[in-house]
């Protein structure tokens, strides 16, 4: 398992989470009808080997998203934030 | 289900679970703790996890801006004056079973249910996995402990914790 | 040698007073409590044990521990047979039944042994080259006899009766390996505060302590010291088989066969273990050497030779061989000449220690130095070796063989998250590369073969280990421990070529000749050699012969050993029981059950149930018919003429509020919400930000600020996770809060001319008028002290409510509704007719939204006609969705008397071929009472011309002729539900 | 080349086998190449023999960093099948198909190609009918498929759970007999042979590091060994494709994921068909060694590390009881990952590029094994033409963008969920 440090619940393993994918992609505005905008956004992905950022919700614990840094080659995790308090 | 001889040192029963769950907005969450605060008087847990007990009554930390309050009986006055602007209350206490289990080898059989530390679950409440069902697990001694769990999965959980000892 | 002088009189960690009864191949034998199966069979002088995977070659001992790839035995009989134990790590137990494998009639005359006589036709990869003829299907022929001849034990055909154990545990930290190093962690992790956990493989503490005689004071009050630590915890019979993300130790555990029938434990234990550090103390495992018929049964490693003198108190033989490249096989010599044996010493090195030559020549064994074996004579029991040195060949007679190439180091674990070994030329062995900084290792593990610094190594590993964990208490030094030891090779020892049956890896009967073959063939690179020999892919791993693999090739290519590569290790270390790390979770348990507040009432009154996702649900009642097609027509002609009852509980049902949820609403759902009224229900349909239509379900507006939405039973989970991502990552400056409240209320739907009567002799206090509760209208009540929702909703096509009520009180509102509903005929239905009650009605479903279809596709095009700003918009404007061709929603009504429709037929325009993928397909079916024939919905091309397609069912060799028609068969004006 | 036959192996056994050769070349690189191919797995070694075997291209070399086959041909569980439902997949697979069909041959290699059949249960009549739909555009295509009952599901399999117990009760089949298992090792050394033998070099030990371009077109790769000049670029690199498209400046639809595989101890035949799980991500074949071979799902997260966790561990096992519960006491010898190339529509990628001479095979999500012929055939045709063949029509990069997903779960754009 991977072991992700949620902010407030603490080191769990990630079965308790649901992973959200890439945390880099830009989601456009609601009412942004740009299909080039929603195609990169939707399908394509930098994929990189290396650190990785991305979401995972502790959905059996806090059901708060975060935003986990992790290296795709190693699997160590760097950081653990609240998705919401990325953009605030 | 195999009668066990270890079936009968465990002893498990399912409770109601009055629960309100009160949610406070992003930016409201001091001002929302004030208001909760004073409709159940008194001062509320600081850590997800964390549980302050007043009378009849628990409140738990559920989350960054979540706190859920476990009274003695249902009821539709508590925290019930949250102001709209600040939060919003739940009332969740049909959803939910409280199942207590009471067993010398509540260790052996928490460990074949959670991946979580017992050490670190006396006192605590646990949002955790059991057979990837959303759970609350809180431990009051080394023999007792209780989980929180959805209701149309009591039975389910009951069984699997009884076939665990 | 008879059995009983084979068992030393004293001495051993035996318990005499235990004798132990057990069978192999038929036949009983005794041993002790203590004894392993092998020590206990060598004991009753039984060095034959089992054959070869490819040539049926007769094996007996190698080892004593867990890299034994000769010894294998099958154990117990029925359903509880076991194949390939080894014999080495089997403790002896009351009972055990162990019988030889892979041979036929019998071990000592198996027909199969054959094989050996082919062998230079059976070498490495010989089934690549044939096999290929005459016919495409010739492997297939050959295939079945090879199968046959491979594999090793039989497994059981019937379901395993006993019981496992998975499980999650935490330490700080964790110690693998219980010899001198482990046990000096362990105790200096504990004195500085630690909780640690101890994990041994063997059934006794110790490791290779336990085959030193002067080491069992030091190790006897060690084990008393961590037993009495309270944060101190021991487990026995347990591997430590992987090592996994986050620190986390993969762990098996035999249960204690002595402990009796314990109380529903399992046979087996699996446990992930997640440790703050870990500190690996798995010592290291000999190697064995490389010379013709090194496979012979007495042919053994001389630190096993060691262990059965010492451990076990069994002398394998008196006029013993021993064979090295390393000054520890003086210390087996010594053991045994201590007990009377005669021994001559083949070092194959031209010099070694001169006080242990001293000392061997003293105590009278014959040493013939830079002399090494080359041929093993005796094929079931040793009769002698050919010895070679620099003055030519001399036979020596002997009925043991013991050898030594060096140590390997146990790193597999270290090894298992990619950290890749390092070889160490002046041990000639790989050590654990650079470990993280929450893993240690110390003694033989790391490379450091003597016992003093074992002890030092561990200690300082522990209280390291504890450090991490944040504990730093004072470490008392660890006692003295003072044993004579000689370890390290003066030399790399070299295998000779030229060898014929020289084994590099004994299971899996991999020679010299073989990789030598496949460095002709260019199978060079250590995979490539491993794949195509199959060496080291046996049920050992290759423990022993993965090096002295290496060491060929290496020599072949004429290149370093480091730069002949390194060998993955990959989990387990040891093989892992399938039903251990399944745990409990098998059978009933494999998934948990969902149970609707009603389900009681169900099995009581004779539905037939149906598991979905977790969910049981009724699929048809008996009472409506004996079998689900005679049911769910009787329970739709019902619904449709009087009225029925079904339990939709399992709806997902999410609570949404907020000042913003209003907004949030028009944001999820295609179609509009902020238009609707407070108490009023509107039909929703959500879409994926790919603009494919993710689920439907109806909304209710509880309050200006507040929404009760209904998901399908399949999404509930996905489409809360999908609100929540988008609040939290999206739009966290809408202020909604959202939570599942699907185990909240228990939901029966009442539909049927009959139903508002029904619901108002139910519930009198409320006004079912169409003025006050109107279709898609809302009504608030209580039920007991249960709060009550009613909606106005159907599904059918009916007149029908959704009657939501608090779930403690869904079982008794159900039995309610049953009882005031008789007098009007009121019955129950189930999933099959509520499916088929939609169809008519042409309602989208599951089959439908398959996660390919859009709004259009599903005739809900003009719903959005006039919005924009809702989630999958702009990606439902892409070329594709507006193809000519693209599959829409039409209702098939089939149009020859006395066939059917069938779901999942292809649908062809009449006269065409029937091939391909068709112009459409069937998605769902019913027969239909209202209209006498079978319909169904399906998806049909948009540039199809003609209202006639032929819905083509190959599997059946059916091609039925059906109208195209509106996918709203029934009552299309809506007045039945409105009425 | 000397021919693999019974008479050959006589022969050399005759003479001690000392007089084998290399199955394939070592070849040195060369200055440059008409194809040069970076990715010396199944598909990359199969596009090459095609290149010279049907196309007459011969000066072509293929680059592997490792060691040829390392990668996905060499670490999956080894079903070969074709039963696809969506337009382009059935026609592409069963293509596939006869390829494997006549490989053997083809190759002078025996791939131990085995067509025992595979069946993937069904737990309800909905599911059934699901599996009929398939059944049908199955047979519509010429393509042998079956559905079975429950009783003939245990006519066929009687090893599985029909007990009272079973969670999730088997309610039927649906059945290709000609779908099976090979020797996953031997596809790749098959092809390298073969195109060896051709004249193409397989270069190992040997890293593309960049690509060489003049002006808009790629020209060349840097390698660990030296540049190479290429007139044509062909990727097929499985999990790494994001990766090296990047170096040629393209961003992929694409995530790299993990898929574990697990293998049990040998035993005497016990499973003689290839048997899917319908009820959860699970499936399993007995190897001609006798090891139970099972797959399951992802693990769900971004990944290039070849090694999988604990969490699939647990449920595979688990499946594998729910399953067959007489292989409970059977001991599992090992597992492993692979790196799989995630589309959002699990279906791949064979696709010119938008830069000039850069030709794209990947996104095999965990499809690839079975294509290997059918992808180094369509691939070959591709570099050798320029044009896209008409079999791999729908496989082009653009149709995310247009619609045209082949989406056959229809899971959407979450390449964890395909």
């Amino acid at each position: 398992m991977l072991r992700i440090d949620c902010p407030c619940c603490g080191t769990r393993d990630h079965s308790e989470f649901r992973y959200g994918g890439d945390a880099t992609v830009e989601r456009p505005a609601c009412d942004n009808p740009d299909l080039d905008a929603w195609y990169r956004y939707v399908y394509v992905r930098p994929n990189p080997k290396g650190l990785h950022r991305e979401y995972w919700q502790h959905v059996l614990g806090c059901r708060q998203w975060l935003v986990v840094e992790r290296d795709t080659v190693t699997h160590s995790i760097h950081s653990v934030s609240f998705s919401r308090r990325q953009r605030a | 289900m195999v009668e066990t001889l270890s079936a009968k040192r465990m002893v498990l029963e399912q409770l109601p679970c009055p629960l309100i769950q009160c949610d406070a907005w992003e930016g409201t969450f001091a001002a929302f703790k004030a208001a909760l605060a004073r409709e159940i008087g008194g001062a509320l847990p600081t850590q997800v996890g964390e549980i302050a007990g007043r009378g009849g009554l628990r409140v738990v930390r559920a989350g960054p801006r979540r706190f859920w309050i476990f009274p003695s009986e249902r009821s539709a006055t508590i925290a019930s004056g949250i102001p709209p602007e600040l939060g919003c209350r739940l009332d969740l206490s049909e959803g939910r079973i409280r199942i207590e289990v009471s067993t010398p080898d509540l260790r052996d059989v928490v460990s074949k249910c959670l991946a979580i530390d017992w050490d670190r679950t006396l006192g605590v409440a646990t949002f955790s996995s059991l057979h990837r069902i959303p759970v609350m697990f809180t431990r009051f001694s080394e023999r007792d402990g209780e989980f929180v769990v959805p209701r149309s999965f009591a039975r389910s959980i009951s069984e699997w914790l009884e076939e665990c000892q | 040698m008879t059995p009983t002088e084979k068992r030393l009189a004293s001495g051993g960690y035996l318990d005499r007073a235990q004798v132990l009864k057990f069978m192999f191949d038929g036949r009983q034998y005794s041993g002790f409590k203590g004894d392993t199966l092998a020590s206990a069979l060598l004991a009753s002088g039984i060095s034959l044990i089992g054959r070869s995977f490819k040539y049926h070659r007769p094996r007996g001992i190698l080892s004593a521990g867990a890299e034994e790839p000769n010894a294998l035995v099958t154990v117990g009989a029925g359903a509880r047979r076991e194949p390939n134990l080894p014999a080495t790590m089997l403790e002896l137990a009351p009972g055990l039944e162990a019988a030889s494998q892979n041979n036929w009639p019998s071990l000592r005359f198996d027909v199969q042994s054959v094989n050996s006589l082919f062998s230079p036709l059976l070498s490495s990869g010989f089934y690549y080259k044939t096999f290929m003829g005459p016919s495409g299907r010739a492997w297939m022929f050959y295939e079945h006899s090879i199968r046959k001849a491979a594999g090793l034990g039989k497994a059981t055909m019937m379901p395993d009766p006993d019981v496992y154990d998975s499980r999650d545990d935490f330490t700080d930290v964790a110690v693998v390996g219980s010899g001198a190093a482990g046990l000096s962690a362990a105790r200096a992790a504990a004195q500085a505060g630690a909780r640690v956990l101890l994990i041994e493989q063997d059934f006794e503490i110790g490791g290779r302590l336990l085959s030193e005689p002067a080491g069992a004071a030091w190790l006897s009050a060690m084990r008393t010291e961590l037993e009495e630590m309270a944060n101190v915890r021991i487990m026995r019979r347990t591997t430590a088989f992987g090592l996994y993300d986050g620190n986390t130790l993969a762990l098996i555990e035999d249960a204690d066969p002595f402990a009796g029938p314990a109380m529903n434990a399992g046979r087996k234990t699996f446990t992930l273990l997640h440790a703050q550090s870990i500190v690996f103390a798995t010592g290291a495992i000999e190697r064995p050497m490389v010379f013709s018929n090194n496979d012979r049964p007495g042919v053994m490693l001389n630190s096993a030779i060691r262990a059965y003198v010492n451990r076990y108190a069994v002398l394998p033989g008196r006029n013993v061989v021993i064979a090295t490249a390393d000054d520890s096989a003086y210390l087996t010599a010594f053991d045994l000449l201590a007990h009377g044996a005669r021994v001559t010493i083949a070092d194959a090195r031209p010099l070694a220690e001169p006080t242990l030559l001293a000392k061997a020549k003293q105590m009278g064994a014959e040493i013939h130095l830079a002399t090494n074996v080359a041929d093993v004579k005796g094929k079931y029991a040793l009769t002698g070796v050919v010895l070679a040195g620099k003055s030519g060949t001399t036979g020596v007679s002997c009925d043991l063989v013991g050898m030594s190439a060096g140590w390997s180091p146990v790193l597999h674990l270290t090894s298992h998250q990619g950290v890749k070994p390092v070889y160490r030329p002046e041990i000639d062995a790989f050590v654990p590369g650079q470990l993280p900084e929450t893993q240690f290792v110390a003694g033989a593990a790391g490379g450091s073969l003597s016992v003093s610094a074992a002890v030092t190594e561990g200690t300082s590993a522990g209280r390291a280990a504890a450090a991490v964990a944040g504990k730093a208490g004072a470490v008392a030094e660890a006692p003295a421990l003072e044993i004579e030891e000689r370890a390290g090779p003066t030399t790399v020892y070299k295998p000779i070529f030229g060898q014929r049956k020289a084994f590099v890896d004994f299971q899996m009967d991999v020679t010299l000749d073989d990789i030598q073959l496949a460095r002709r063939e260019g199978y060079e690179s250590v995979e490539h050699l491993k794949r195509y020999t199959t060496l080291g892919m046996g049920t050992d791993q290759g423990k022993t012969s993965n090096i002295n693999a290496l060491k060929v090739m290496a020599k072949l290519r004429g290149i370093s050993i480091p730069e002949a590569g390194t060998t993955t290790f990959r989990p387990p270390y040891t093989p892992v029981a399938v039903g251990a790390v399944a745990g409990r979770a098998t059978g009933h348990h494999f998934r948990p059950h969902r149970l609707t507040p009603i389900h009681d009432w169900h099995t009581a009154n004779g539905a037939q149930m149906l598991e979905v996702g977790l969910w049981m649900r009724p699929w048809f009642f008996e009472a409506s018919g004996p079998d689900v097609n005679t049911a769910y027509v009787n329970e739709m002609r019902h619904v449709r003429s009087a009225a029925g009852i079904m339990d939709i509980s399992t709806l997902g049902k999410i609570d949404i509020q907020g000042p913003d949820a209003a907004a949030f609403l028009d944001r999820i759902y295609a179609n509009g919400f902020a238009s609707l009224k407070v108490g009023r229900a509107r039909y929703g349909v959500m879409l994926r930000d790919d603009g494919i239509v993710f689920d439907d379900g109806t909304t209710t507006r509880l309050g200006e600020s507040r929404f009760f939405m209904t998901t399908s039973t399949a999404k509930a989970a996905d489409v809360l996770s999908w609100l929540e991502f988008l609040l939290d990552t999206a739009w966290p400056d809408l202020r909604v809060s959202v939570s599942s409240v699907s185990d909240e209320w228990a939901g029966i739907s009442v539909a049927g001319p009959e139903s508002v009567k029904i619901l108002a002799a139910a519930f009198p206090e409320i006004d079912f008028s169409n003025e006050a509760l109107p279709h898609m209208g809302l009504a608030d009540g209580t039920f007991k002290d249960s709060p009550l929702r009613i909606i106005r909703l159907s599904y059918s096509g009916e007149r029908a409510y959704e009657i939501y009520v608090g779930a403690s009180n869904g079982g008794n509102a159900w039995r309610h509704l049953i009882d005031v509903g008789a007098t009007y005929g009121l019955k129950p239905y189930g999933v099959e007719a509520l499916g088929a009650l939609r169809i008519e009605k042409g309602h989208v479903a599951g089959p439908e939204i398959d996660g390919r279809t859009t709004l259009s596709d599903l005739g809900m095009g003009r719903m959005v006609a006039k919005r924009s700003g809702y989630v999958g918009e702009a990606l439902s404007r892409r070329e594709a969705f507006q193809a000519a061709n693209r599959q829409r929603l039409v209702g098939l009504k089939c149009t020859e008397p006395g066939k059917r429709l069938r779901g999942g037929a292809l649908l062809f325009a009449p006269g065409e071929p029937l091939q391909g993928h068709g112009r459409g397909r069937m998605t769902s079916i019913t027969y239909s009472p209202e209209l006498d024939c079978y319909i169904g919905l399906g998806l049909l091309a948009a540039d199809f011309e003609g209202d006639e397609v032929i819905a083509s069912y190959p599997m059946k060799n059916e091609a039925v002729r059906a109208r195209v028609v509106s996918p709203v068969f029934l009552d299309p004006a809506g007045e039945r539900m409105h009425g | 080349m000397s021919r693999y036959s019974v008479f050959s192996l006589l022969r050399h056994a005759a003479t001690g086998n000392r007089g084998w050769q290399r199955a394939w070349r070592a070849a040195a690189p060369k200055a440059s190449y008409d194809v040069v191919i970076v990715g010396g797995g199944g598909h990359g070694l199969a596009t090459a023999f095609y290149l010279a075997e049907s196309h007459g291209i011969r000066n072509v070399a293929v680059l592997e960093k490792g060691y040829i086959g390392g990668g996905n041909v060499g670490r999956n569980t080894t079903v070969i099948r074709s039963n696809y439902l969506l337009d382009g997949n059935t026609q592409f697979y069963e293509f596939s198909m006869k390829l494997w069909e006549g490989m053997s041959a083809a190759l002078n290699f025996n791939v131990m190609f085995s067509q025992r059949g595979q069946l993937v249960t069904a737990h309800s009549a909905d599911q059934l009918d699901t599996f009929s739909h398939r059944a049908n555009v199955m047979r519509s295509n010429g393509i042998d498929a079956e559905i079975l009952d429950r009783d003939a599901v245990r006519k066929l399999v009687p090893y599985l759970d029909f007990s009272d117990t079973a969670r999730f009760p088997i309610h039927g089949a649906i059945f290709q007999g000609r779908a099976g298992t090979a020797r996953h090792d031997a596809v790749a050394w098959g092809y390298a042979r073969a195109a060896s033998g051709h004249g193409v070099d397989i270069i190992e030990g040997c890293e593309v590091t960049d690509f060489v371009r003049q002006g808009d077109r790629i020209v060349g790769v840097e390698t660990t060994r030296g540049r190479i000049g290429a007139g044509k670029v062909g990727l097929a690199v499985a999990g790494h494709t994001s990766v090296l498209a990047q170096k040629a400046g393209l961003e992929l639809p694409i995530e790299s994921h993990l898929l574990q595989a697990f293998v049990t101890e040998p035993i005497k035949p016990l499973v003689d068909h290839v048997v899917a799980y319908g009820a959860d991500h699970f499936y399993l074949s007995q190897s001609d060694k006798g090891g139970l071979v099972f797959g399951g799902n992802l693990d769900g997260y971004n990944s290039y590390s070849q090694r999988g966790n604990t969490g699939v561990l647990r449920e595979v096992c688990e499946a594998a009881i729910a399953l067959m519960p007489n292989i409970s006491r059977l001991r599992l010898l090992r597992h492993w990952g692979g790196i799989m190339d995630m589309t959002p529509d699990a279906s791949p990628i064979i696709s010119l590029t938008p830069v000039d001479g850069l030709y794209l095979n990947g996104g095999w999500c965990y499809g690839g094994f079975k294509a290997t012929p059918a992808s180094g055939w369509c691939f070959a045709e591709m570099l050798a033409t320029g044009e896209t063949p008409a079999l791999v029509r729908g496989y082009g990069l653009g149709r995310f963008r247009s619609g045209h997903m082949i989406d056959e779960a229809g899971a959407g754009p979450f390449a964890w969920l395909q």
